[in-house]
């Protein structure tokens, strides 16, 4: 089990966009990564190796666009890390997990019926806890007046870095966890 | 065996009290079925209707009768309808060589016991014709296992039958009854144990109770091969259930447990009583353990009954050879 | 081989066991309680939470002691409270209840400033229809205070 | 099945379709075998405990596939979360999952209070683990009765009912309910226990205690059932981690992880409890990993009754039903009779949640049911749906 600096240096080897820290008391997290979608699955494979399990997919909308966490736990030593994902509005699709958490595909179905984002690589992908014929817009999509931007949500406890278009999402005053 | 008006008679009238037997049977049964359940499961069971609910299987019965014909889109007609009947009546038959005291007899025939088992097999021709005919996949899976379980269990029941005939050199039910003493420790169960408990385990296979009931196992097949039967074709299904139970009852009490014989007063009454207990036993097991699974079901008769019955029987042919 | 014989012996020793089980509990006392003939006894009845009903007043049993502030309406979530004031002062005129939306929550009882509201411990009411459960609670004060007085 | 041609006395010759059914079933269908029946099990049979549909491809007996089908009961506990304030939602947690309603309870309050950090009495956490330890009881008796019937008897679940009125009698006394409990509020509890309480859990751990002897001798003893679980349906490690499953399954497949000991939430941290794991990854291992369960929650329970503080049961400025939360994210997680619950809090600021996620542990678990149940015989993959502990109002949400 490496430690945490380990980790985060790891991470940043593979690839992320931003990677933060985070006060486990408060927020439940010890580390958050924003990925780009083609190092998504790289990164988790590097998970699963240390012997991480996905717990779920947690999709939610913003005005950037979908933001997809992957929210991982460590089997063996208790260290929940969120793995997050931005897939733009008007086309989301993002890998799936599935090659590598067989687990994933149910959560990834979900995230598709609620919010319509389409993961690539799902061998399954119909409804899963909506209707087959269910027609309408995903229940979880929110009119554009309700959509907050990222920086308003508190995602990102104690940036370690980022890159500069993303520092830009986060806000120039990153919350102090 | 002459026949003769008489003959006819006796066995029309026969007939029809044996028919008022398996019917008032099913009513007692399920009474009692229902009571000793609520008993074991700690509540009172049927309460309501009549005193201590006593009316309850009466008037399920009537509920039952009332009911509308419902019959499922797809099914074979023909074989549909005549499968709860073909269930109902060869049972009838298997009844009348039953010595049920020592006159009270429906038909005296010499090997009463060949006749019992060769029309036993109806049953199980009665439970694919179900399956079959009901076009339901479930109805399907519950008559192939109820084919393959009848077939099996079938075997050793009649090796342990057979090792009784041995003793007594007849095949004739009112001979070796006869045969047995008035005092349980005259009775067969004695020389043969392991007979009787070949045939105990066989007679619950055989009825497809539980916990061997994987015909209609309720949380695999909803209901087996009865699944889309309703109303009076459900109602027969059940009655010749019973009825079975009550057969091989009889069966058991007649080979092992001295029949009508009994201490003080031999009579009908006691092929009744002995007959009564091994239906609450069967009542009592159903009630106490879980179903065993399909293949083990299998290989308890083919690897153990079938192998301890040839044993038995095997031994009693020697032992009958020097001892007699 | 042998150890097989073995195993299945111990197998029926285990269902005898269970068989004794079963038997000793078919000729023990029954553990339910026989509804319309016995009930369960009240002091298992006095946490129970029923539909809601208004606290009478302190001087007038009649008069509630809401003051129609409207906290409850609004901390419900089924929205199964109608409280509309009187026309003159704070005491309302109409306090209705929809039970058949309720959740039994308690945000109404715990958001309410003057405890107005409590749990009834009616746990047998029943009703032929969804209008029967539709609850003046206001009425049913009254009709309560003039029983008892 | 399908290619069966049947004459009714009206002459009229039926020709099934080739693939007959909804969506679901057709999807599946599309990767069936040849000579193979396609049987959808539910979502009204007798063993898939409410609404779970399981269509499931069999040759002869072995199922060759498996494809549980969710949504029957779906609710979008999703979407209410985010339509009403934290304090309204809080009665919908002791419908998510009817069984363990006070895991959610702990979830959703704990996800609140880690968000705008409320801190809650020493008394109110005590209480919290009494009856949370209770109802974990309770869930695992109604799991084990209904188990037991799924195997075909009938009798035991009556049995586990006798205890789990007791217990309900007790966490009504608290929770003024019997099913769907909402005890928990932000800051503490609802009410506070009595004498009565206590002295009636008093009297019940040494009743659960020699009740589960009896347990013993009548069920996990049996022959029958013994040899319809072992070596059925293994789940180890490995697919444990594919697929994310936590709980007495992962428990059951070696690894001693319990959220309440490897991240303490309340005053879990303060007692002594072993985490029962192992021996076996089959049905068997997992029947007695819960088994031995109720024995650890008794421990607990025991040990918070002797050493129950006095003092208030929430804090002083609770949050009023329409109090704002601020804005942040926080995941907070418990450890529910079936797994890890746990439930992802975002919030703008506003008057409700931006988001609630809901992680029910059943949804994991039956997920790996698909990969587990290829080729057992139908039987067998009752009996690893039954080892699953499923309660499909929480794994459809």
């Amino acid at each position: 089990m490496p430690s945490l600096d380990d980790r985060i240096a790891r991470f940043k080897e593979i690839g992320v966009l931003a990677i933060s820290r985070h006060d486990f008391s408060k927020e439940g997290l010890v580390l958050s990564a924003v990925v780009a979608t083609y190092n998504l699955l790289d990164i988790a494979k590097e998970l699963f190796n240390d012997g991480f399990t996905l717990l779920d997919v947690s999709t939610l909308e913003a005005a950037e666009g979908f933001l997809v966490t992957y929210h991982f736990d460590n089997m063996s030593a208790p260290c929940r890390i969120a793995i997050r994902v931005l897939a733009p509005t008007d086309k989301p699709t993002v890998p799936s997990l599935y090659p590598i958490f067989q687990g994933a595909e149910w959560h990834e179905r979900e995230s598709f019926d609620f919010f319509g984002v389409r993961f690539i690589g799902n061998p399954n992908l119909v409804p899963l806890l909506l209707p087959d014929d269910f027609s309408g817009p995903p229940p979880l999509r929110k009119s554009s007046e309700n959509v907050a931007p990222l920086s308003a949500l508190g995602l990102f406890g104690t940036v370690e870095t980022a890159v500069p278009s993303w520092e830009n999402i986060i806000a120039p005053k990153t919350k102090d966890a | 065996m002459e026949l003769s008006i008489a003959s006819f008679v006796q066995i029309f009238v026969a007939v029809l009290l044996i028919i008022g037997l398996m019917v008032g049977n099913a009513v007692v049964m399920v009474y009692f079925e229902r009571k000793g359940a609520g008993f074991i499961q700690r509540r009172p069971g049927p309460y309501e209707v009549g005193p201590w609910g006593t009316i309850q299987a009466v008037c399920d019965s009537m509920k039952l009768l009332g009911k509308q014909i419902f019959v499922p889109g797809n099914v074979d007609w023909i074989l549909y309808f005549a499968a709860p009947i073909l269930a109902f009546f060869p049972v009838l038959l298997l009844f009348l060589p039953i010595p049920f005291g020592p006159y009270l007899t429906g038909l005296k025939v010499d090997d009463g016991i060949l006749l019992i088992l060769a029309f036993a097999g109806f049953g199980v021709i009665s439970n694919i014709l179900a399956g079959w005919a009901s076009n339901n996949k479930f109805g399907l899976l519950g008559a192939a296992r109820a084919v393959s379980q009848s077939i099996a269990y079938e075997i050793p029941m009649i090796l342990a039958l057979l090792a009784v005939v041995f003793l007594s050199g007849s095949l004739n039910l009112s001979e070796i009854v006869e045969n047995q003493g008035s005092w349980p420790w005259q009775w067969n169960i004695f020389v043969q144990p392991l007979a009787f408990f070949i045939y105990l385990v066989s007679m619950v296979g055989e009825t497809n109770r539980a916990p061997f009931d994987l015909p209609e196992a309720e949380s695999e097949l909803t209901a087996g091969f009865h699944t889309e039967y309703s109303c009076m074709g459900f109602a027969l299904f059940f009655l010749s259930e019973y009825a079975n139970m009550l057969l091989v009852s009889f069966v058991c009490a007649t080979f092992f447990l001295g029949g009508w014989r009994g201490p003080f007063l031999d009579g009908f009454w006691w092929t009744f009583i002995k007959a009564y207990v091994l239906m609450l036993f069967i009542v009592w097991i159903r009630w106490t353990f879980p179903r065993v699974r399909f293949d083990q079901l299998l290989n308890l008769n083919w690897r153990w009954l079938l192998p301890l019955a040839i044993i038995n029987l095997w031994i009693t042919a020697v032992a009958i050879k020097f001892f007699d | 081989m042998l150890k097989a014989i073995i195993d299945n012996i111990k197998g029926l020793y285990s269902l005898l066991v269970g068989l004794s089980i079963t038997g000793r509990f078919l000729l023990s006392p029954r553990q339910t309680v026989h509804y319309p003939r016995k009930v369960i006894e009240p002091e298992n009845m006095a946490s129970y939470r029923g539909p809601l009903e208004l606290v009478p007043g302190d001087p007038d049993p009649a008069q509630s002691r809401c003051i129609s502030c409207q906290m409850c309406v609004r901390a419900c979530p089924g929205h199964c409270l109608t409280v509309t004031k009187g026309a003159s002062g704070k005491s309302p005129e109409v306090w209705l209840y929809d039970f058949t939306l309720c959740c039994l929550c308690a945000a109404c009882v715990e958001s309410c400033p003057t405890g107005a509201i409590r749990f009834s411990h009616k746990v047998y009411l029943v009703a032929d229809s969804r209008e029967a459960l539709h609850l003046d609670l206001l009425g049913q004060l009254k009709s309560s205070a003039k029983q008892t007085s | 099945m399908d290619r069966l041609n049947f004459i009714n006395p009206f002459g009229v010759r039926y020709q099934p379709d080739m693939v007959s059914g909804d969506f679901y079933t057709k999807n599946f269908a599309k990767g069936a075998a040849e000579n193979t029946i396609i049987l959808n099990l539910g979502p009204q049979h007798p063993s898939t405990h409410g609404v779970l549909r399981v269509i499931v491809e069999l040759d002869g007996e072995y199922v060759i596939r498996a494809e549980p089908v969710l949504g029957y009961l779906h609710r979008m506990h999703d979407k209410m979360g985010e339509v009403k304030t934290p304090w309204q939602f809080l009665p919908n947690m002791g419908r998510v999952d009817y069984l363990h309603p006070i895991a959610w309870n702990w979830a959703h309050v704990g996800a609140v209070e880690m968000l705008a950090g409320i801190s809650v009495p020493e008394r109110a956490e005590y209480l919290r683990v009494i009856s949370c330890e209770l109802n974990r009881i309770s869930s695992h008796l109604v799991w084990w009765g209904a188990f037991v019937m799924d195997l075909g008897g009938v009798t035991p679940i009556l049995y586990a009912f006798e205890e789990r009125e007791k217990i309900n009698d007790i966490l009504q006394i608290v929770t003024g309910s019997r099913l769907t409990m909402s005890y928990f509020r932000f800051g503490g509890v609802c009410a506070d226990a009595d004498d009565r309480f206590l002295k009636l859990i008093e009297q019940f751990i040494p009743y659960l205690r020699k009740r589960l002897k009896m347990y013993k001798a009548l069920v996990t003893d049996n022959v029958i059932l013994r040899r319809r679980l072992e070596n059925v349906g293994p789940m180890g490690l490995d697919i444990c981690q594919r697929y994310g499953a936590t709980g007495p399954i992962l428990r059951a497949a070696g690894l001693a992880k319990d959220t309440r000991r490897d991240i303490p939430y309340g005053v879990y941290s303060k007692f002594a409890f072993p985490i029962p794991s192992g021996p076996t990854d089959d049905c068997y291992g997992r029947y007695l990993v819960r088994l031995r369960e109720i024995e650890t929650s008794l421990l607990i329970i025991e040990q918070a009754i002797s050493s129950l503080p006095d003092g208030p049961i929430v804090i002083p400025k609770a949050p009023k039903p329409t109090f704002k939360l601020p804005a942040g994210e926080s995941y907070f997680a418990v450890e529910g009779a079936r797994g890890q619950v746990a439930v992802h809090l975002v919030s703008d600021g506003g008057k409700t949640p931006y988001r609630v996620k809901l992680r029910a542990p059943g949804f994991s678990n039956l997920s790996l049911f698909a990969e587990a149940a290829r080729g057992t015989l139908l039987a067998d993959a009752i009996a690893i749906l039954g080892s699953l502990d499923l309660v499909i109002p929480e794994v459809d949400r």
